[in-house]
């Protein structure tokens, strides 16, 4: 059964389309990864999923509810930079993916000891229990990147949106951070959708590879047509695919 | 409308510094208790900021020239009463040109003063009194009061019209030559506590309480109490003698008969004229105004100059003649 | 949907731009009612209408005893103060700027210097301005000048420390010597920045124009607004301080455009 | 080796830093003494010297009149309406700043209308300002607030916008209301920026305070500054401007040294 | 015979040790890859051997001549950001390649126009061009840093130096920038030395690869002592050594 519809969307900014006819159909628990040439929407369809923008036609449901008009607690997501709050230390960033929905923001009395309590384990098991006290700032990338899915996670969103959170780290680092998200992944059975510009990443942790790319082109006008899923491959085979593909990364290079 | 407690606006200057004594010795409290009210005594710096906050209505009396009076609140449809005729300048104001020469070497010159003012009156006399005109001058310039001193020190300025105690803070200067002051025109520039009219009527405690107080600290003044007067003094930001240079060209009215026969006597409905004459001149009275006689002033023998039907200025020597009397 | 989500339309928006200002207008004509009906020769604040007239006088009947009309003539007379001064800090802080932002050794000498300067408030040495500068036009272009330059000059001097070190090593790489790099690397990326503070610091600049103006001229915006408060011609005030915040707008609205247009390269790409 | 690429020494940083002060006093005192050799009793520039002794008796001898030390007590009501004026505009600023920030319909309706207040002149409208507020210690905060409030709000709004876009989503998808957004998450990245802005504030709060004491009041830093400017007594002026000076320096150094306290997360890592 | 000698070369900031022991030798035309986790020094050994920076101890000599002390006209740079001038178009930019030695760091005259046709050449060359009067913030990524490397290149630098010149860019970019970067080299023979994140990057590229990491280390103080040289590879051979290195990339990874 299918959990997230993706029924025939476009997008325009202005009178400059970016996506068109983009239709998808996910279900629960898969692990998509998105790739493709920069600049061609990727962000833009996150966005999307997420509600932070509505399309300029068609529309997303999730588990068939009504289209969402903003970003909420059924939706979590990580970007690649500005994804914790930087005035909060690193046990607060967790505690917030919890108390935010309250009023106040806050907990207080014997919840509050609670959320620390969870907080801590939460931080134990994403490995960050040793700078609990620290601000994000004064963190690796790597480790800021953790702290941001942990934050996340904490909510217990449905949907997990991650925009190369990857984008910004070293390679060692990145490979760490794969096993790190392929365990909660196995933990949790989320739903997520993880943009990346490496293929290999994107096969290596996906169940499914969605490529963006133009279908159309007008030479002389680069920007007259948006952008749809060209190719939908299934990636659960570990890395065969991969290099099947390799032939066909001309659709990647930008023009 | 009566009521019991009442602001009063003053500003420095030489015979207005018995506000600030009054105020600060408690004498002002004094009297006020005896008649039941609350009388608050407010400095404020700048001149014409005290006078707009009369006219606003901040204030229900405030320190002022006959001129400025006439021009601002009862120019500006305030009924205004002259209280208190505290002292006319005698001397306090002049006209100062830098180097030798008379009145007639200011034609052609530029000539530094606060516009608009009695200064700006003095000047006008002075020029009259010479034949000539202020077309004659290459021009007068606006200058604060407050840098007079630090102007007058540069090139640029070769004449000016001020008041004390700028002037014998200048005339210290090497070369300021002293062409005219207001002792040339006596009983000119009158220097009066002002209230408002309808306030006074609902009100006579309040107007018993300010004349009361002001003739006992008139009564140590004339006594050459020198506590007093140095007092003043250093509130004027001066020392005793300084001040009492200052009071020698100031004719204080220190005994209330002088002042009742002073706002009585002939001459002050024509130099009220005159003064009329001048501000409508410089189009202070207002567009409003058609003419010079715009404003009506009532002078205490009933008589009135300018439009009898818009009367806004009124000399009024009741309390000041209660004082004299001993009734208060 | 959240506020924070929620976005006015073209057509509310406008309406909603307009509403404080017909607030403001509102309250001072009921201000103005009350007072007038109390005594109607009032001239603290005079109705609209009569602000209406008197503005309509003073932009186009001439001065009866000069013939000329006063407002354009105190118009030109501040603008051109302004410009001199606002033009001679904006030289003197682009020199200083570039001087304090690239050389070690300037900087070590002048930073503290002009951190001291800018903490002087400029109107307590009026005075010595006048001994030094006279009484003339100069004094009042310098007041400016000495109001706004410290600011100037730091914040310039901010924005050359900005320039990334890259751009800087790049040029030496390409064999540039210091006046080659603050002439054609540093100053040219420093005028947009230059706008900038100009625009901020016109705020300042007119506030020491009225300043300067208050205490010796013979014409000027600031001066008249001086001289008739000495009769409290409130209807005269009002009318010059809305022209001087329209000239304020409209200068602010020019530099913006002529920062837009002068320097597309700070545009990114589309 | 390239001037740009020369860095003094750490002793010669400080002999630098030394030299335009002293070289400003060395001028000073040339003017002093060329002026006293020809009028002994010259005002305008009085020898350090005399500054000095003026100095120790202000800071020292009580007046005879009221027994206490004049320039404490100056000091002390200055500082009073100072930090009212500049609190009351630093909490105004912060919530305006908020709602025009983050909320579309706000900013609709209060970004032009703030950004014209902001042009009008505040000295130009001080009589205005005097009815409305009386002649108390109101008016003179009011005076400090409109001078810089306007200002204020534009730059904390300005700041908010900037606060990035993906933070305040990612609150959205942890649950939180416009209002916990304001608080949690835009309100504590704005109290750095508040207190940049505060900083760059207190130039101009200065300015309207020593402005507003100098028409009503009878006490306060600037009453003194304008009351002895009419003797030309330069020595007490210059005493009382070196005194200010030296107040906001120490200003902006606690304002700095605070922000750097309260705020360690802005720090970055090693 | 030894062209870039780096002898025995420590840096430090205040008492924080970067950089440890590091001696080298290159000849003249290898490409030397720079390999090594974030933060351990790799920049900070290009910034030593572009002479904006002078070592604590030891000295880097080229050709033979004493040490320099500021960065000339001999050593060219590319960075990942900043490397080309906004405010000029993309020509101007060439042309500043070869002028800003001048004293006013312009040409006058006839060297104005043979200037301008000689920068077309290599605008030409560089493929760029049909944007020559375009301002760089309209390029993207990939086109400003081939202008970037064409700027260097026109100051005629002996040595030229990149500090991950293609971090921020697409996969599909990158190879491109690749074929361009080898194509260039081929042409002129010159000295590189390239600082990248990616190990494959390197391998392909250069004639070496040298990792830096931190020999010692102090499990209480992980600052306390600074990064050196500890593989230096040839790899000219292909992509062979790059598989015998995966075994070894422990190395690379953040402690
Ligand atoms: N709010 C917006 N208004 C107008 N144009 C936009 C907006 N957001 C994005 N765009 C444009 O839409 C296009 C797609 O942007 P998007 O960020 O979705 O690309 P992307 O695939 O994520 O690229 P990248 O790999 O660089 O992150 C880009 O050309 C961008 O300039
Ligand atoms: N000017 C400086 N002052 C003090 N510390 C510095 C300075 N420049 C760099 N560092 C520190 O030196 C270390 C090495 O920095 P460097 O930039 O050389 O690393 P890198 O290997 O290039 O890292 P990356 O892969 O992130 O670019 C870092 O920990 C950095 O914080
Ligand atoms: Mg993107
Ligand atoms: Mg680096």
């Amino acid at each position: 059964m299918s959990f997230v519809t993706v029924d025939n969307v476009f997008q325009s900014y202005g009178t400059r389309p970016i996506l068109e006819r983009v239709s998808v159909e996910v279900k629960e628990g898969e692990f998509i990864s998105i790739v493709g040439a920069s600049g061609c929407g990727k962000s833009t369809f996150l966005r999307l999923l997420l509600a932070q923008e509505t399309p300029s036609r068609g529309e997303i449901r999730v588990a068939g509810q009504p289209p969402a008009r903003e970003p909420g607690l059924d939706r979590g997501v990580v970007f690649q930079k500005y994804s914790v709050f930087p005035h909060m230390t690193v046990r607060e960033n967790v505690v917030a993916g919890e108390s935010l929905r309250r009023p106040w923001g806050r907990f207080f009395g014997k919840e509050k000891v609670e959320a620390r309590k969870r907080a801590d384990e939460t931080l134990a098991r994403i490995g960050l229990d040793h700078v609990a006290d620290a601000y994000p700032a004064t963190l690796s990338g790597g480790m800021q990147q953790r702290l941001a899915i942990g934050q996340a996670l904490a909510a217990r969103p449905r949907i997990l949106l991650l925009d190369e959170p990857f984008g910004a780290l070293d390679p060692g680092t990145r490979l760490s951070m794969h096993d790190f998200l392929q365990d909660l992944r196995r933990d949790t059975g989320m739903t997520v959708f993880m943009v990346t510009h490496d293929l290999s990443e994107g096969f290596k942790l996906g169940d499914r590879v969605l490529v963006f790319d133009k279908p159309r082109w007008d030479p002389h006008d680069p920007n007259a047509y948006g952008a749809t899923i060209t190719y939908d491959f299934d990636a659960r085979n570990g890395g065969i695919p991969y290099q099947t593909i390799e032939e066909d990364t001309h659709v990647l290079r930008p023009a | 409308q009566e009521k019991t407690e009442f602001r009063v606006a003053w500003s420095i200057y030489v015979g207005w510094m018995p506000w600030g004594y009054l105020d600060d010795s408690g004498i002002m409290d004094k009297w006020a208790e005896k008649y039941g009210i609350d009388v608050e005594i407010v400095q404020i710096n700048d001149y014409v900021e005290s006078i707009n906050q009369y006219t606003a209505g901040a204030f229900d009396g405030v320190t002022a020239t006959n001129m400025d009076t006439l021009s601002i609140p009862s120019g500006g449809g305030v009924d205004t009463t002259a209280l208190i005729v505290g002292d006319f300048s005698n001397g306090n104001d002049a006209v100062i040109l830098k180097g030798e020469g008379g009145l007639a070497d200011l034609a052609g010159k530029p000539v530094n003063l606060v516009e608009l003012s009695v200064s700006h009156y003095l000047l006008a006399r002075a020029l009259d009194s010479a034949g000539l005109s202020e077309a004659d001058l290459a021009g007068v310039i606006n200058t604060s009061d407050a840098d007079m001193i630090a102007a007058y020190a540069t090139d640029d300025v070769q004449a000016v019209v001020t008041w004390n105690p700028l002037v014998s803070a200048i005339m210290e200067e090497p070369g300021a030559n002293k062409l005219f002051d207001s002792s040339d025109i006596p009983g000119e520039i009158i220097d009066l506590m002002v209230v408002n009219t309808e306030t006074l009527a609902a009100n006579p405690d309040f107007g018993k309480a300010l004349v009361g107080a002001w003739y006992e600290v008139m009564g140590l003044m004339a006594a050459g109490d020198e506590a007093v007067l140095t007092e003043m003094a250093e509130a004027s930001g001066t020392d005793l003698d300084g001040y009492k240079s200052q009071l020698a060209s100031t004719q204080m009215f220190y005994d209330p008969a002088e002042a009742v026969a002073f706002t009585q006597g002939a001459e002050l409905p024509s130099t009220m004229v005159t003064v009329a004459e001048f501000l409508f001149d410089k189009g202070i009275l207002g567009e409003g105004a058609p003419s010079a006689d715009f404003v009506g002033i009532s002078y205490p023998d009933g008589s009135t100059t300018g439009d009898a039907n818009n009367v806004t200025f009124r000399f009024d020597t009741t309390y000041m003649q209660m004082a004299a009397d001993g009734a208060l | 949907m959240r506020w924070i989500n929620r976005r006015p339309g073209a057509a509310l928006a406008a309406f909603l731009a307009l509403v404080p200002f017909a607030l403001a207008l509102a309250a001072y004509m009921i201000g103005s009612d009350m007072r007038l009906a109390v005594n109607p020769s009032d001239k603290l604040l005079p109705a609209p209408s009569s602000i209406v007239d008197t503005a309509l006088r003073l932009f186009t009947e001439p001065d009866r005893r000069s013939g000329r009309i006063l407002l354009w003539h105190d118009t030109l007379a501040s603008l051109q103060r302004l410009a001199l001064g606002v033009g001679i800090s904006a030289g003197l802080a682009t020199a200083f700027g570039l001087l304090i932002g690239l050389l070690p050794h300037v900087r070590a000498t002048l930073a503290g210097f002009v951190g001291v300067l800018s903490m002087i408030p400029p109107l307590a040495v009026l005075p010595i301005l006048f001994i030094v500068f006279g009484l003339g036009e100069l004094s009042k272009v310098v007041l400016i000048v000495i109001g706004i330059l410290p600011f100037l000059i730091r914040d310039l001097s901010q924005r050359v420390l900005e320039i990334p070190r890259e751009m800087i090593v790049k040029a030496e790489t390409l064999g540039a010597s210091t006046s080659v790099i603050a002439l054609r690397v540093a100053l040219p990326q420093l005028m947009p920045r230059l706008l900038q503070a100009v625009r901020l610091s016109l705020g300042p600049a007119w506030l020491f124009l009225i300043a300067a103006e208050a205490i010796a001229s013979d014409q000027g915006l600031g001066y008249r607004i001086f001289l008739v408060r000495r009769y409290l011609a409130m209807d005269v005030i009002l009318t010059y301080v809305a022209w001087i915040t329209l000239l304020a707008v409209i200068m602010d609205l020019a530099l913006r455009a002529l920062s837009r247009r002068a320097f597309r390269w700070t545009e990114t790409a589309l």
